[in-house]
Order: structure tokens, then C-alpha cells, then sequence
């Protein structure tokens, strides 16, 4: 039993968390959000030089072979830091491509993602038959996973057509048609799409526990130096009280996301794989939702101001909630599991 | 005991309902309904076709203007306007500046600012809340020096609505900085926003929407005969207002047409009992928000007292509504139809948020009932 | 519209309380407890005097012909002081008779309700065929409504095996066995069960408000009077906020059984009444918990203790809020009107 | 990271729950299982069968008995001890009396109660709170005065658990009333509840229990050689009581057991989405503060620490899994099976209301937390 990272998995979520902090505080962030792109290439190829777009895969493609327990504390140091590039996007094409791609595809893609030289993203859910929604990433892809009835493909984004915008918490994304015509199939599909977006839930777990524990630090903060009635507004009980049930919330939710992380590396069968996750799920959405209303609620009119980094980490927050599925879909699939 | 409203009150209520229909255009309507920004263009349109009608300022007394209607009256009539979707009526002028100049004004100020606020000839804005100064807004620093005839203004407001729209922004400012009690140092003035010196920067807000701005006052010039009651006594005039019947406090119309709408775009998602029993429990939140509402107000009626805290808890419950609803209908933007529907729901979604904050923290409304109320 | 009660009413509710006051207090209460009957005789008939077992018959029984919103305040006041005389289950059955009753019925059981010379009970829930349970009142009533399938029976207490017990909230109520051959049939049915469960539970509605209300009342008591710290713990911010917030909860509770009673009795219809009565019954359930456990919370020891009446009105409202149906049972009704 | 549990620990809980599954008496386990009253012998007779083993007190150092296991078998065993549904281990002697002899005792006080405490041969209560003086404990009035090498004790004690069965109480006691902090006029005084002017009142609480009484102090003469630690310094000795390293202040493994239990029984309502989602997310919950729990052994085992405010999240969050388990169980009593049963969850229901209460109740916790681990 242990619950602290390895000391390569805490030099790594260091290090990174001195990157971000360095190079992407909240006005640096302002910029890459005001850029047409909106995401940054230097920042993309940064990552990959620290090694965390080879973190999960084969060495035989020249990553580290790590797991979801070895992406989370970078997870957690994104979403403290608000990240927009479309990591988990690219991680998750990959996953797939990992499990599901043929021999050939896996050589012409995973290098290519382990080097920074390729972002993917993952279109999956639909409206109706060959229209995906709400595809992160896809305008900035070079290529996308795509699924089809119970199948996977691999197309080219220059063969897609899309309506890109962004988010509510500012990534970029798409909706877009597909049709089998101009995409390649990948031979596996089967247990890969689940496994994909267990991992993935799971990773975004961990990123929303970072964007709590922002929420949650800076909302001390904010009590402790904003002051009304001559007196910091910390010694009022009602907010103190309130604060605590906060940090509880995310101690909470950070417990939930390290079992999601641990069992998606080593569950002992699928079902319960997706049961942790689910049970992650549901606590995070829940988290997320208090977390982030009571730190607005607390900020007063700060809390709304779009140049307050908060207000930000309020919308990530209000989306993690949704994303890969609501609390009220992880309740039903985990009482089915 | 009898919970619905009299044949006369029926009566006025169709009445009013009947006018909206033919009188409200469909473009605002629908403007309204997409949930989408509205100008200072569209506000004033709508605010002259009631001036027009003689129905804008109903609380007013006669010779200003007002309708003479009761309680009830003014209840069904705003209520009919939130449920109808029209858009709001802007009260910084209609409900704030101009009940205080009906009380504390000189004839020659009434004369001067009440016909033109009926026209909607001016648009009028709130200059109270501080960077330093909200919840706490005894504790408000911006200087007003006396000199000459003149109130020479120096400091800023912040979170101040529609301020950018505004061509008068009435304000709180400190006169006197050495008073022993900090209340009693506070006037009340009148400012042009077109006089050098002020200026106005937007703050944008999580949805991105531009409604609210700093104001900045860099020795600004106003003249003596826009101070409001005496001097000193601005805090008065504040808590005057606050005690003021307003009738819609708890947007129980508005609440309404917005659970009506969320019903009909999400009748995918009533098969959900989760969801649907969210939705079950804000309705009847709902409806009992409005049964407390008319009692309160049943209440007011027979004793003549102002409402006191009654407000607070209006205030509270209202916004605990609207916010729910607002959660409620994100959660089933999936069902809207259309991808901009959506993001407008998103977007109401985070606005929202705000309800709990302006107008008195929802944390300040509580203190109010546990001290006024419950003698805490 | 007007939300108050007439004179009349008015006059009623305030005898009834001033009655309570001086006839009912807690140690009064705890003696009735206490005996074996678990009822006190004598203050039936005192209500009976003061014309409340009559209030909701008609006139040519010698009843006063009055509705769900008369007998409001009523409700009110025994919720405040915890009446346990089963005059609740005595006007179901009577309301029950009146219905659905024969002519000659209705002669035999109606003035003798009216003149508190009869007590009535209505077995309705039922394990399986003919096992009735917590029939509230069952042990004393003289006569027994009792359902069977689509019908109702009259029978004698005489006539059935009951297993007597006391409720959590102090009631007497029997499980009983229940077989056609020893009763009387009543000739009418159909909606007389569904109008009279509506209109008793309005009138738990009104009871259990009258139970918050006493909670409400005692705990700002006790805030302001019980010190610690040297201050009374009213003075603590986080106190006030939660007694605001049950203060909020009463008054919603209370508009809503004002708009049960008052459907109760002036529906157009029977979708309109019974929608009104599961809105107000939901509102009422959550109310009586979070006041009840509130209530309890914020007198800390004290609030568990048998001596203190608020454990009392606890145990009231607990069951209250379970009363014909809880929560849950009433979303899914109101949602299907 | 690595959520599970070593070779070595599986191999020890794997001995713990062997060995309990032969040793806890059946009839033992059923009372439990009932939700029954265990009488004074039921809990003697589970504390000697431990006592036997030599598992009763695995805390203490290995010469007064203690097991020498480190922190996470203490949890293992603990969990064990409450999933398996065992009679509680009363822990006024064994874990609370005894740790403060441990600390502060004198070596006649540790000879004397230790091997007492340990064979069950004396039954301990605490008198800490008094009628005045709860969550303020500070505030405590009964009076000790020392006289010719006795104190004479005069006052109140309430809310005293077991006092009934005790056979020995330790108390905070006030010996000089005039020091100028509060705290330190304290001492700790161990008293035979034998000795002439102790009586004891019951009080009964809502469920009908007689667990907690009035303790009343008329004259009673201790003597001194029965203070721990000196005179005046009872306030230090209560403090260490409190960072005093508990592993089970979550009750994990009891909730588990509930939660287990509460499934078995009411799979009849696991069709009811509502009553399922309540049921999930309190499974969630319970999983969280399991996790959080072994993170906070894990960071006390390493750093050497004491817990600290930790403690104070545990009894928050254990404390609300274990009330929302008696709700539902309460509410699922239809599915019990026998009247009895039902009958039994519900008074659990009621008695469960103190767990948010007793022991520093859940607003003193948020106290805590927000000064000691927010520095609010």
C-alpha cells in the first residue's frame, strides 16, 4: 500500500508543474487564447520534449511504457494550470491506434505522437449517423480516430468536414461529418473504444481534481486577504464552514481519482475497471459542481470576472463535470456493473 | 383562506395580458426566447412602447405617471411582463433613482430628471459597489470635495451595470472622510456621465458577455443642486431604497416562462427521473416561492408596512431558482434543437451565476433575516 | 386572494392552540404517554366540545360542513404541540363513511363522530390480501374502515386480530387481520379512497408545518439563549445562516400545505387536487427532514434528548414526512398528473 | 502508487479475520446483527476474549500488552474488528484512560489501572462534558479543592456514555478558579464511582436507549495521589487525548459492513432508481474516505506525525456515511423482513442523529479544520 507517487512519477508532475508555472501562467495562457489557433505549437513541442506525449506508450515507438497512475500527476498539474492543448485528444487517438491499429498504422503514427510531430483526436459520440459532436481537438489534428457503428478509422482532418468553435472552457473543437469513403478502417475496435475512454475518464479525473485544488487554494486566498467589515472575510463562520466542506470535497474527489487511475492500470477484469471509474466519475461531477459554485459564490463579483484565472477554472470545471459522461450516466452504469 | 385571484384581479390580469400580446414585437420576443444580448436600442424600444402605453413606471404616484394600481395589481402586471419573456425593464431609473427623488428630491430635481426617465429620454445606472467596498459598502472611499458650488468627485465604482449605456449615474460618495460613524459621512449625488473626468472601462464576464464596468472619476465637476437630500446623508437614502417594495424580488413570472420553455425543449429528457425529478423539485420550489410571495404581499396589503426582510427571503429562494433552472436547462441543451441554442444555454448557465452574488449577496441576505427576522 | 384565515377559522385555530397550551403541555403530553392507553379521554372529548370532530361533516349530522383549509389552523396546532389523539384517523374514517357509506351508515357513524361518542381508524396499506399495517388509531377506534381489493369494508374492532404497538412517533396503531366475513360492505368506493387519502394528507401537510414551526420556534430559543464561548451560539455566523435556511424551509413547507388544503377543497378536478397534494407532500418530506435533523443538530446533546419536546417533534416529522406516501412516491405521482 | 494492500498485510488480515470468524460467539454477532442493546457482560465478554488473544489493546507498548504492530495493521485490524460486526470496544479505558497513564501517569498509577484496563476487570467513562459546557469546554465548573491530601469534588457531569456500567471515571476538573486562563485552572482526576456522593441519573435519548447519564459530584473526596499530571495541567493532558493517533475515527469498516448489510435487505428497492442512486452515491463516498483514510495513514506512517486536523475530515465524512446509511436503511425497513427489524432501524435512525454531535460535534470539526489546516 502507498499513496504517493514513485520518485519518477513526483519528478515528473514537478517538473512539469515548474514548466507551467514558468511558461504558462494565466497571461501567457491569455495570449495562446486570443491567438487564432488558440493553442500553442511552442508549448505542444515543450511537452514533448519533457516526454509526456511518449508517457503512455510502447517504448517499441519510443515511449516509457506508463500508466494512467504515471499520467496523473501531470494530469492534476494541467488542470491546475488550465492546459488547452489538446493533450488528452492526442493521448486518446494514440491509445486507440495502440490497441486497435494494424502493425503498419501503429508504426506511422505512434512515433510520430511520442516526438510532439502529430496531434490526434478521438470522434465519437454522434448526433446521427456520421455527424460527431463535440470532437476536442479535431480542428488543430493532424489525424483522427473516428468510430463507426462498432468500427474504428483512421482519416485525414483535410478529409473531413467541420465546423470548428470553442468550448466553453476555451479548447478548441468541432463537429464534423464522416463517411467510411476517404478513411482507412483499423483492424481491432472491440474492447479498445471502452478501454480508451475508461483511461481517458480517468485522466480527466485527475485534471479536474487539479482545477479543484486551484479553485480551492485561491479561494483560501481570497479569504484571507479580501476584507470587508475592517476584518479579512476568513474569520466570518458561515464562509469558514464553507471552505471546509470545499477541501473535504477535493480531498475526496482526489481519493475517488486515484482509484480510477490504479484500477485502469490494473484492474483484474473490465467490469471493474469501469466500475472504479464510474465510482471516480460520479464523486468528480459532483466535486467539480460544489467546487466550483462555492469558489465563484465566495469570490463575490470576482468570481465572475473572465480576468480572474477562477472564472476559468470554473467553466473547466462545470465541463470535466460533463465530459465522458455526467453523474447521472456514471450512476447508472455503476449500479449495472 | 383563497388562493386565487378575484374576478377583478382576473380581469386585469387578461387585460394586461391581452395588451402584451399585441404590443410586445415579435423580434424582441424572439430576441428574448434565443436568449441572446440585447442593446440599449432594444431596452429603450420597449421601455417607450410602455411609456406610451402609460404603463412604465406603475409604482410612481399619478401625477408622475403611475397607474394608481395596488399591490396585487403591480404583482400581476410585473409578473405578466417576466412570463410573457419581454425584455427587462431596466430599474436604475425607474425603480431606484426616481423613488428616491419622489422622496428626498427637490421639486426642481423631480421636474428636471422624472419626466425624462419615464421617456426613457435618459438611461440611468448604479454607482454603489467598490473595488474594496461591496458586501461592506458603508466602507466606500470614493471622495467628494465641496468647492465652490461644486462637488469635485475623485474615485471608482466597479461592477457598475450597463454603465457603458448610461448617460446619469447616481452614487454613493464620501463628503465627509472624518465622521466618527462611517454611514454618516455618505451623500448622495448625481453625476452626468458625459462630464470630463468620467470614464468608463468594461469588465467582461465568464459568459463574455459586457454588462458591467468600472467607472472612474478623475476630478470630476458636479453641481451642488444634484446632491439628493442633504448632505450626509446619502446612507439614509440607501437603506430608504432598500426597504422599497418591489414587487418582483423573486422573478416568480420570469421563473415561470423559463420552466415552461425548459419543459417543452426537453420532453427527450423527462424520461431521465433523475432529471425529471430535478426538474419536479424546482417546480415546486416554484410554485411555492409564488404562494409566499402573494402572502407576503397579502400581508403588506392589509398592514400598509413595507416588507422588511420579507425581501431577503424572496431574494434568496428567487435566485436559488433561477440558478437551478438555468442548471437544469444546460443539462438539456443537448435536446435544444439547435447547436446555438446550446451554447446560449451554456452561456446563461455561467450568467447566472451571478444572481446569488449582485444586489446583496445571497450571504448578505441571510445575515439580514437572522438580525431583522430572528433577532440573532 | 387572501391568505389568511377567515374569523372564523381564525377564531378556531386560536382556541384550539390557547387550549393546547393550557391542557397539553409537554408534561401533560408525557403523562398520556405514559398510561396505558397511550390516549387521553378526556381531551377527546374536549375536542369534541369544542366542535373539531364535527368540523368537516355536514350539517345534517350535526357537523359544520367545513373543509381542508378550516381545519389548517387546527392541524397547525396539533403539529405544535404533538397531539396523539387519533383524530386524524378518526375524521379518514368518517370521511371514508360519508363517501361511501350507506344512508343507514352514515346515520349510525356520523353523529356519534361528530359528537365524540365514536372513534374511527382506515386500514388500508396491506403486506399481502387481508394483512392491514400501522393502522394508526386501530387499537381504540369502536369501528373500523377497512379496504379489500376495490371495496370497503366496515368492521368492528371487535371483529379482527390486531397486534397493537406504539409508532416511533408515539401513536397507537395495530398491524391487523382483516377477512370480508364479518363486515359490512359499504355500497360506494371508487374515488372515495383516492379523495379522502388526499385530503388527510393535506391535513399531515398542515400538521407537520405546525411541527416545524414549534422546532423553528424552540431552536432560535435556543440559539439565543444557550451560551458557550462566553456569547450565545446564535451570535455564530454559521449558526444564523442554517437557521435561516430552516426558517426559509418552514415558510415554502407552509405556502405549500395552503395550497393543498386549499386544492383539496376547490379542484376542478381530481388531477388538479391530487397534483397540488404530491407537490405540498414533496415539499413537505424534504422540509421535515432538513428542519427535524437541523433542529436536532443545532441543540446539539440536548436535541437527542427524550426530556426535550424537540426529539419529539423529531420523531413527528420523520414519520410525518413517510405519512401517505414520501418523498419519492409523490415525485413520481406528481410527474405522471 | 499502489491502492493494495502488501503481501505481508494481506497475510495479517487474512490471520485477523480468521481468527475472528472462529472467536467472535455467534450469539454475540446475531445480537449485533439485530441492532440489539449489549449489556455490560455482552461488552466485558468480547473485550476478555480479546484480552485473551492478546489483541485488546494493540496501541500500547509492547510490556503493558500492545502488539507492536505498525500503523496500518492497527487500521487493518480495526476495519477488520468493525466489518465483521464484533461488539464495540468500549474505549474510554482501553483508548483513551489508558494512553494518557501511558503519557503522563506515574508508575504506581500505570501498575495500578493498566493491567486492570486491559483484562476488563474495570470499566471506565469519561467526564468531560458538563450541563454548561459542551463544545466551550474550557468553560467546565466542577470544582476539586485540595484537602489534606484529598480533593473534594463538587459538581456536574453530562452526556456521561456508560456511566451506568463504570466502575471508574476520569474527569476534567476545575482546582483554581481564579487563574486568569481558563485553561489552566484544569486538572485530571481519575475517580472510583463507588466512592460515597457519586450517582449517577440516566437520561434517556430519543430512541428510547439508556446509554448517556448525568453524573453528580456531592462531596466526593479522591485522593490526590489519583491526579495525572500535575495539578492545573488537565487542559495539556485533554489536548494530547485528542492528537492521539485513532485509526478507526472514519468507522470504515463498520459503514462497509452497513452498506453490505443494507444491499442484502433491501434488493427489493435497488429497482427504485432514486433509492439506488442514494445508495450508489454513498458507496462512493464511503470508497472516497476509505482511500482518503489510507492516504492520511500512509502520510502519518512516513512523516512520523500525528494526525492532526485529519482526524476532524474523518469524523465529518464517517460520521455523514453512517447517518446516510441509518436513513436509508430506515427507508428501505419495508424490505426487513420481520416487524422487529424495522422497528430496530428505525430507532437506529434516531440514534444515529448524535454521531454528528457526540465526540466534538461537526461544526467544532469545521472549527478545527478551518483554523488548524486552513489557518482561517
Amino acid at each position: 500500500m502507498n499513496f504517493d507517487y514513485n520518485e519518477e512519477q513526483q519528478l515528473l508532475a514537478d517538473s512539469v508543474r515548474r514548466f507551467l508555472q514558468k511558461d504558462y501562467d494565466f497571461e501567457a495562457r491569455r495570449k495562446i487564447l486570443a491567438s487564432p489557433e488558440g493553442w500553442s505549437a511552442r508549448v505542444w513541442s515543450q511537452l514533448a520534449q519533457m516526454g509526456l506525449t511518449g508517457l503512455p506508450f510502447s517504448p517499441d515507438y519510443g515511449g516509457f511504457g506508463g500508466g494512467a497512475v504515471d499520467l496523473m500527476g501531470v494530469m492534476e498539474a494541467f488542470g491546475e494550470a488550465l492546459v488547452v492543448e489538446p493533450y488528452l485528444a492526442t493521448l486518446m487517438g494514440a491509445h486507440l491506434v495502440a490497441r486497435a491499429g494494424s502493425a503498419e498504422q501503429k508504426r506511422a503514427i505512434l512515433p510520430a505522437v511520442v516526438e510532439g510531430r502529430m496531434k490526434l483526436a478521438f470522434a465519437h459520440t454522434e448526433r446521427k449517423q456520421g455527424e460527431k459532436l463535440g470532437v476536442v481537438g479535431a480542428p488543430i489534428a493532424d489525424k483522427l480516430v473516428v468510430s463507426s457503428g462498432s468500427r474504428l478509422f483512421l482519416a485525414d482532418r483535410a478529409d473531413l468536414k467541420m465546423k470548428p468553435y470553442r468550448t466553453m472552457d476555451n479548447m478548441v473543437a468541432a463537429d464534423l461529418s464522416f463517411s467510411r469513403d476517404r478513411a482507412e478502417p483499423m483492424p481491432g475496435a472491440d474492447q479498445a473504444v471502452a478501454e480508451t475512454v475508461d483511461f481517458a475518464t480517468a485522466l480527466v479525473c485527475a485534471e479536474a481534481v487539479g482545477a479543484m485544488k486551484f479553485a480551492c487554494d485561491t479561494t483560501l486566498e481570497y479569504l484571507k486577504t479580501r476584507k470587508q467589515f475592517g476584518v479579512p472575510i476568513g474569520t466570518f463562520q458561515a464562509l469558514q464552514h464553507r471552505m471546509v466542506d470545499m477541501v473535504i470535497s477535493y480531498e475526496q474527489a482526489r481519493s475517488m481519482a486515484c482509484l480510477a487511475c490504479a484500477r485502469v492500470d490494473s484492474a483484474a477484469n473490465a467490469a471493474e475497471r469501469s466500475r472504479a471509474v464510474s465510482a471516480a466519475k460520479i464523486k468528480i461531477a459532483d466535486s467539480a459542481r460544489h467546487i466550483g459554485q462555492e469558489a465563484v459564490q465566495l469570490h463575490g463579483g470576482m468570481g465572475m470576472s473572465e480576468e480572474l484565472k477562477l472564472s476559468h477554472s470554473f467553466r473547466r470545471l462545470t465541463v470535466a463535470a460533463q465530459q465522458f459522461g455526467d453523474a447521472d450516466h456514471h450512476l447508472a452504469r455503476f449500479a449495472s456493473l | 383562506m383563497d388562493l386565487n385571484y378575484s374576478a377583478e384581479e382576473v380581469a386585469f390580469r387578461d387585460e394586461v395580458r391581452a395588451w402584451l400580446a399585441g404590443n410586445l414585437p415579435r423580434d424582441l420576443k424572439e430576441k428574448v426566447d434565443r436568449y441572446e444580448h440585447l442593446s440599449k436600442e432594444d431596452l429603450l424600444r420597449w421601455h417607450r412602447i410602455l411609456a406610451g402605453k402609460g404603463w412604465v413606471a406603475p409604482a410612481w404616484p399619478k401625477e408622475w405617471g403611475g397607474t394608481g394600481w395596488n399591490v396585487v395589481q403591480r404583482y400581476i402586471f410585473e409578473e405578466e411582463l417576466g412570463y410573457v419573456g419581454a425584455p427587462p425593464l431596466i430599474p436604475f431609473g425607474l425603480a431606484m433613482c426616481a423613488p428616491v427623488l419622489l422622496r428626498f428630491g427637490t421639486e426642481a430635481q423631480k421636474k428636471r430628471f422624472l419626466p425624462r426617465i419615464y421617456q426613457g429620454e435618459d438611461f440611468w445606472c448604479q454607482g454603489y459597489s467598490e473595488p474594496g467596498s461591496g458586501s461592506d459598502l458603508a466602507s466606500l472611499k470614493t471622495r467628494a470635495v465641496r468647492e465652490n458650488g461644486r462637488y469635485i468627485v475623485n474615485g471608482q465604482k466597479t461592477w457598475t451595470t450597463l454603465a457603458h449605456y448610461a448617460d446619469w449615474i447616481f452614487c454613493l460618495v464620501r463628503t465627509d472622510p472624518t465622521s466618527e460613524k462611517r454611514q454618516e459621512g455618505i451623500s448622495f449625488l448625481l453625476v452626468d456621465m458625459k462630464t470630463p473626468g468620467v470614464s468608463v472601462r468594461p469588465l467582461i464576464l465568464m459568459d463574455g458577455a459586457h454588462e458591467v464596468n468600472e467607472v472612474f472619476f478623475d476630478d470630476v465637476g458636479v453641481p451642488a443642486e444634484n446632491l439628493v437630500h442633504e448632505e450626509g446623508k446619502g446612507w439614509t437614502v440607501a437603506k430608504y431604497l432598500l426597504g422599497y417594495e418591489r414587487m418582483n424580488t423573486g422573478r416568480i413570472g420570469e421563473s415561470k416562462r423559463q420552466l415552461a420553455r425548459l419543459k417543452e425543449f426537453s420532453s427527450g429528457k423527462l424520461n431521465d427521473v433523475r432529471f425529471r425529478d430535478r426538474l419536479s423539485r424546482v417546480e415546486v420550489e416554484l410554485t411555492a416561492l409564488e404562494i409566499t410571495n402573494l402572502r407576503f404581499l397579502d400581508r403588506m396589503r392589509r398592514s400598509g408596512q413595507p416588507p422588511g426582510a420579507d425581501v431577503s427571503m424572496l431574494k434568496i429562494k428567487g435566485t436559488e431558482i433561477q440558478q437551478a433552472l438555468a442548471e437544469l436547462m444546460m443539462q438539456a441543451a443537448g435536446e435544444a434543437g439547435s447547436d446555438e441554442f446550446a451554447a446560449a444555454l451554456g452561456r446563461r448557465y455561467l450568467s447566472m451565476r451571478k444572481t446569488t452574488i449582485y444586489a446583496g449577496s445571497n450571504e448578505i441576505q441571510r445575515n439580514i433575516i437572522a438580525k431583522q427576522t430572528l433577532g440573532l
